[in-house]
């Protein structure tokens, strides 16, 4: 498993990584800065991370999905700090010899972080920000 | 007690560490939320706030242990 | 539209062709040549296409997906030509601001290419070949 | 009229265009079907068989004219 918190994302690093012989389909899912959000101009974005506790949270994610669906490589990747539009957020791939496996699974991987992995975005727009998803 | 703050815990309480006297009065983890929340009512109005004990989420019963690495976990959104 | 026949899939120019402001989602689906297949060991494989018709078939699917998911890119490339194992196949792209889009449409768009696009495969396994679906 | 082999049904016929005498017994694709099995009984033993007419799925009823682009497309096996 390659499970990263990095400054800059390495799509070709992931996309290598994720190369095994016995597996003939590869999924790869990258999460992008927008330049809109909530109707605004985004300036930029500013990830924030608790590293040590963010990559144990991969950690058990991908073994979930590893219980899940038969797969040979999984990569998590998140970005921290400043991020501009069309920027790499997060990439997540997996491998399997099976096709459906790496949809459903990219896709239970990209849900699961969301929901759990201790990282937070930042969102600037022009002279306001927000923390996103802090306040109801 | 060292307790790590981020996102935006670390600009409510306007530092990414707090330091707190162990206290008899603070035993676990719930007890801990309490006492945040009087120090800090900005704390209050977030949309969730939980607790990571040694990089775990920690339940409102668990024990707090001196050495032990505390973290307030805001809102997470990641991806 | 993104949509080739190619000798050699370059993945950078699939990442790169998918990059749209407006889309936080990209989601990129590679197919590789597996090291073995029916229990036999493959030492290469060779992809023939109907080139004109396969082009066609895949503009058909892709305006089959952008009717179904909001894409702002879509890309499918698949080569031809004698292929070794780990070799990239086919590539399978598409761009969305929505997350769960980009998952269902890049699967869809693969499911319907295995099932319409005019492209064969010859599988070689030392001495033996075999035309992969031809007879039942 | 030229018919382009691919696949498997170029190994069964031996070459990857095949020209037919515009006839009138041929008039569709249900009867080029029917001509084909009788010249090739091998590719009876296929999947399946299609035709495309000028690049495009064709059904047993649809008319041949001289010009258009006739391919014979076995079970396909891209991706």
């Amino acid at each position: 498993m390659l499970l990263k918190i990095v400054e800059h994302i390495d799509i070709a690093e992931a996309y290598n990584y994720l190369q095994h012989p016995s597996c003939g389909a590869v999924n790869l899912f990258i999460g992008t800065v927008r330049d809109r959000s909530r109707g605004k101009e985004v300036t930029k974005l500013v990830f924030e991370a608790y590293e040590t506790m963010a990559l144990k949270e991969f950690e058990k994610i991908a073994l979930l999905a590893k219980q899940q669906w038969p797969l040979e490589r999984i990569t998590v990747i998140h970005a921290t700090g400043e991020k501009l539009p069309g920027d790499a957020v997060v990439a997540v791939g997996v491998a399997s010899p099976h096709r459906q496996a790496v949809f459903e699974a990219t896709a239970f991987i990209m849900q699961e972080l969301k929901t759990t992995v201790p990282i937070w975005k930042h969102e600037y727009y022009g002279d306001e920000s927000v923390w996103i998803n802090a306040h109801p | 007690m060292e307790l790590l703050l981020f996102g935006v815990t670390k600009e409510i309480v306007g530092k990414s560490k707090l330091t707190i006297t162990a206290d008899k009065s603070i035993p676990d983890v719930g007890s801990l939320k309490q006492w945040l929340a009087l120090q800090y009512p900005a704390l209050s109005a977030l949309k969730s706030l939980a607790i990571a004990v040694d990089n775990e989420y920690a339940g409102d019963g668990e024990t707090l242990k001196e050495g032990s690495e505390i973290a307030l976990i805001p809102p997470v959104s990641g991806g």
